[in-house]
């Protein structure tokens, strides 16, 4: 359970950082753009706590 | 100024020609029809460039405000980097077979083998 | 010609990059080179205001090809010791 | 000319051709860290360009460097381990090349945030800036570990091994 | 042939190109001239469509079918190389060791790893609107991945890189490219038309087909050089030819 939570938490870090960074990048904003950049952030966040699993099971 | 960018494609032709022609070294030979094939970009890039133009990309300035340069070379251009580094990627898996199968990446020793 | 300034130091790199990727032929230094060359090649398609083009350079030419040639003469060097290995014997 | 494509000129004269020369030649103990002074400073010659062209999406380019160029370096110094550590650089020159590219990109970046002025434009001007300096500062720390895992073993092919 | 003869043979073809090339420069439009008949007429055709990225409209609106040509050379040489490089029978494959990594390298490694995934996509995304599109962003997502063989090791690669998945979106990735050309079939107009409605300028959904396209480019892209990147890992980390033992720690 408790990792389960921590995982969670640490999707939802990285998901939150890399949606403001998404925001940063882009020009001008609009709805689409902020779906859009949760989208792919969301994509980005998986892979960075995949990566992190992948490096600590070494 | 005027024909210079259009002689650099040139060299960069020929020198990589010679390397090919010279080359003692398979994964040095694909080295060099990378720079080969990098001339058709320069020239390409340099006989659609207009002077004092700037990108035809409209996401930051206004439609017309300024002169823009030939985007069709562009686009050809683009495409073919990464396209050619695939191919890149072929030819280097050919080396490696051809490593494999005859114990050399010597153009010249591989055609000794043929005799 | 003020002007052309960045433009002309853009196309001298590349030409010189280019020429020394050719004439280097240790596949291991050829590939430094031509990351250079790359890199060369992004600054002047940015200078031909091209920046989709730089770009498409840059991503190729930074990491992708010197990977693959440092793996490749990775795997043929591996290759050609073993079978000098086996002569030995 | 305006003054922002002088500085990109003059940082492209007196920066990224002698950096890149250093990559070009010599031992791999200096090619290593001078194609990550190449990277870093041209990603700041492109800032320039942008500033100097007056085109904001140009420097879209100088952010795919920013992440790709340590990129590079790390690769490099990942598959050349072993001629790393058979002729470790001197620390001293390793330190050199991170203290040109920690006062290179504030010297450049912060400028160009004051004339682009507060908004996002100036974060993602900033985060360029600070993706660049750990790229710098990572490529360095990765030869230095390089160098020391390489002594740490017993023979120097043992660097190529892999997994 | 001789390498000596050889060389003459080049010299003097290499001095015929030479001339005749430095003769064609002469008569070629001059660098930087005002005069670009088709640049224009592309220009005027993308600001027509909506999409403020010309080089993207030239692309994947006005040239589609030639980069469906691109793209198919593209998978060709993917799957050329994967035919390649597979294993033979008489090769072995021996398990990757750990690599020794500095902690402050994976570190970097992990935060890196998603921000250059998210560079990427935003490359891909924006495609129509900044410079970027599929071909370049699809490189910068295949690079993100490999970061991590780069900077920890191949093993924590392949835990997040199920191959045969890569292949099937590869696959796809140039499937939705022909199903959208395709469905322009059937609304009646031409193979690759722009049917969408272009929407409004300079925003995500402008241009019509070009976003989709550009997506279907970037998915196959990124897969792509995925797939060919672990064929070239796999020959020079895993497989041994029969006769390896010793060949554990042998390297450049």
């Amino acid at each position: 359970m408790a990792r389960w939570l921590t995982t969670g938490a640490e999707l939802i870090g990285w998901w939150a950082v890399l949606t403001g960074l998404w925001i940063v990048l882009i020009g001008t904003v609009d709805t689409l753009e902020w779906a859009v950049g949760a989208g792919a952030a969301l994509l980005a966040a998986g892979a960075a706590c995949g990566a992190r699993r992948a490096v600590d099971r070494r | 100024m005027s024909v210079l960018p259009y002689l650099i494609a040139g060299w960069l032709f020929l020198i990589g020609c010679y390397g090919l022609a010279t080359s003692r070294n398979l994964i040095h030979a694909v080295g060099c029809l990378a720079v080969c094939q990098s001339s058709t970009y320069v020239l390409l890039l340099a006989i659609g460039y207009r002077d004092g133009g700037t990108a035809p990309v409209f996401s930051d300035i206004a439609p017309g405000s300024r002169p823009v340069v030939d985007p069709v070379v562009q686009a050809l251009t683009l495409t073919d980097i990464v396209i050619g580094a695939t191919v890149t990627a072929l030819l280097l898996s050919l080396v490696i077979q051809v490593a494999k199968r005859h114990r050399t990446v010597d153009p010249d020793e591989l055609s000794e083998l043929r005799g | 010609m003020a002007d052309d300034l960045p433009l002309l130091l853009g196309l001298l790199l590349v030409a010189a990059a280019g020429t020394a990727a050719v004439l280097v032929r240790d596949p291991v230094r050829q590939s430094f080179l031509l990351s250079l060359f790359g890199l060369a090649l992004a600054l002047v398609f940015l200078l031909l205001q091209a920046p989709d083009v730089a770009l498409s350079q840059l991503a190729v030419g930074s990491a992708l090809t010197p990977l693959m040639v440092l793996l490749s003469v990775r795997k043929v060097r591996r290759k050609a010791r073993s079978e000098r290995r086996e002569e030995h014997e | 000319m305006s003054g922002w494509t002088a500085a990109a000129a003059a940082l492209l004269l007196c920066g990224v051709a002698p950096a890149a020369c250093g990559a070009a030649t010599g031992p791999v103990r200096r090619r290593v860290p001078a194609q990550n002074l190449t990277t870093t400073l041209l990603s700041l010659v492109i800032l320039l360009l942008a500033q100097g062209y007056g085109r904001p999406a140009y420097t879209d380019p100088a952010l795919v460097l920013a992440v790709l160029g340590p990129a590079g370096t790390l690769l490099y110094v990942r598959l050349l381990a072993d001629q790393l550590a058979a002729h470790p650089p001197r620390p001293r020159s390793l330190l050199a090349v991170t203290a040109l590219s920690y006062t290179a990109v504030p010297a450049v970046v912060l400028p160009l945030c004051v004339a682009t002025g507060p908004g996002r434009a100036m974060v993602k001007l900033l985060v360029i800036g600070v993706l660049l300096v750990l790229g710098s500062r990572v490529a360095a720390r990765a030869v230095t570990a390089a160098v020391s895992a390489g002594h740490g073993r017993t023979g120097p092919a043992e660097g190529m091994s892999d997994g | 042939m001789s390498s000596r003869l050889r060389l003459w043979v080049l010299a003097a073809g290499g001095l015929g190109v030479a001339v005749l090339f430095v003769l064609a420069c002469f008569d070629l439009p001059a660098f930087g001239g005002l005069r670009h008949p088709y640049g224009d007429r592309a220009v005027h055709a993308a600001l027509a469509r909506h999409t403020a990225n010309t080089v993207s409209s030239v692309n994947f609106d006005q040239r589609a079918f030639d980069t469906l040509g691109e793209e198919s050379i593209l998978f060709g040489s993917v799957v050329g190389t994967v035919v390649l490089l597979r294993q033979t029978r008489d090769e072995g494959r021996l398990p990757p060791e750990p690599a020794t990594v500095a902690p402050p390298v994976r570190r970097y490694a992990l935060i890196a790893l998603p921000v250059t995934l998210l560079i990427g996509l935003y490359v891909i995304a924006h495609g129509q609107l900044s410079p970027g599109g599929g071909f370049q962003g699809g490189v910068v997502v295949a690079t993100a991945l490999h970061l991590l063989y780069i900077a920890v090791d191949y093993r924590a690669l392949e835990r997040i890189r199920p191959v045969g998945l890569y292949e099937v979106a590869d696959a796809a990735g140039e499937a939705a490219y022909l199903l959208v050309g395709t469905a322009a079939l059937v609304t009646g107009a031409a193979f690759l038309t722009n049917f969408l409605p272009y929407g409004t300028f300079n925003t995500l959904s402008s241009g019509g087909t070009v976003p989709l396209l550009n997506a279907a480019i970037g998915v196959e892209v990124a897969c792509g050089v995925v797939v060919l990147l672990a064929r070239f890992l796999d020959q020079a980390v895993e497989i041994e030819s029969g006769d390896r033992d010793d060949e554990a720690e042998a390297g450049t």
